[in-house]
């Protein structure tokens, strides 16, 4: 069991996940890429600024890893990292990817660690538009966590 | 006594000051909603005061409750809704 | 949209996968990989063989991923190879991955790929244990679908 | 008039025949029925016509019905039970 938590302005590594996300007893790897979509409602979109709270961001990831681990399984290896700065269309913002004994775990586990991020992070972004205007993306209120 | 808090800014409210921290003025033993209310008072734009109603304000540790009281050490952050991925 | 299914004994590549599976509008990819385990069912597993029907396979792959399509949406994005041949324990047998617009839809047909592939694709495996003794694994009765 | 079928092995039917085929003889229109009281016949061990139970003939397009006829041309195999990934 293992579990690497990041935020970092460097381009994200899925190969390093699935590196890190294996072992001789995991029969099943999940990852996920959240990637810069080229257009939002409507709009098109040039790339995205990604602002994050490090500390208190790596903090909330390593939580939401623990409870993944605590509901999937304790031989679970756990990856979730995202990306800062600003990214162009295809590039990765975020990779999360999960190894396991069986498949299940792994799907769920990959799962729960996206919602949960996506949720309780303290990450913002700021789209760019092809028109040249920029806007903050609005989010979900945070409230206190465990 | 009075103690001096340097909130710092995260996203949308990284656009209400060039140093991306704004400081506010407290009583000694203030807590979050003292903060708060500070705070909104510093800010000078109704936008960010409607920003600030979504918001919550943190340590490097957690995201604090209205009630608890404003460590006196340690930096604050102001977290506005958040969207990672 | 596009879909590729293969069936293969080369190593299996997530890269190629995760390259295949994104384009400007897709937000997000789910990958699988399922990988030989160095332990089934309490026995100490050194190898194992997969042995399939190739043909058949892939034209079933396709079918898997015509469904993963019509159900989860057009756009998809949808990669899935099985390898045969002799594998080590931590080699990739298997590596599913679908790129969408919005996440749900990624995680929901990756995942249908794997089960329907496991239940429905001619593939067999045989294990070769640490011992020395090989037993092919059993496995779902094929019944004729679609 | 009568028929020669070539019926490929896979996965533990191979261990039954080093050509990993085995070839029936079957008269013409032949069901799949037919075909694998044919097969079972010429298997020599019981725990292959046990596996034969539980297995599906196909050809290179698909599974095969019992009542669906012995296609006289392409390739039929015999499918054990899957386990793939």
């Amino acid at each position: 069991m293992s579990t690497h938590v990041k935020t970092t302005d460097q381009p994200l590594s899925a190969e390093a996940a699935l590196e890190f996300c294996s072992a001789p007893g995991h029969g099943a790897a999940d990852l996920f890429i959240g990637r810069v979509r080229d257009l939002n409602q409507g709009r098109e979109v040039e790339g995205v600024s990604y602002d994050l709270h490090s500390v208190l961001c790596e903090r909330v990831f390593a939580e939401i890893c623990a409870e993944a681990r605590e509901e999937w399984g304790e031989p679970l290896h756990i990856w979730l990292e995202h990306r800062h700065g600003r990214l162009g269309v295809g590039e990765a913002s975020v990779i999360a990817a999960v190894s396991s004994p069986h498949r299940d775990e792994s799907f769920r586990a990959c799962r729960y660690l996206i919602e949960q991020m996506k949720h309780r992070a303290p990450i913002w972004k700021q789209e760019h538009y092809v028109d040249g205007d920029s806007e903050w993306v609005q989010g979900h209120a945070l409230c206190q966590h465990g | 006594m009075s103690q001096q808090v340097e909130v710092r800014l995260f996203g949308a409210f990284r656009q209400y000051s060039r140093d991306a921290a704004i400081a506010v003025t407290l009583p000694e033993s203030a807590t979050v909603t003292n903060l708060r209310e500070a705070f909104a008072d510093a800010l000078e734009d109704d936008n960010a005061r409607a920003l600030l109603k979504a918001s919550a304000f943190a340590t490097d540790e957690a995201v604090l409750d209205e009630d608890d009281s404003v460590p006196e050490h340690g930096r604050i952050s102001i977290l506005p809704p958040v969207c990672g991925g």
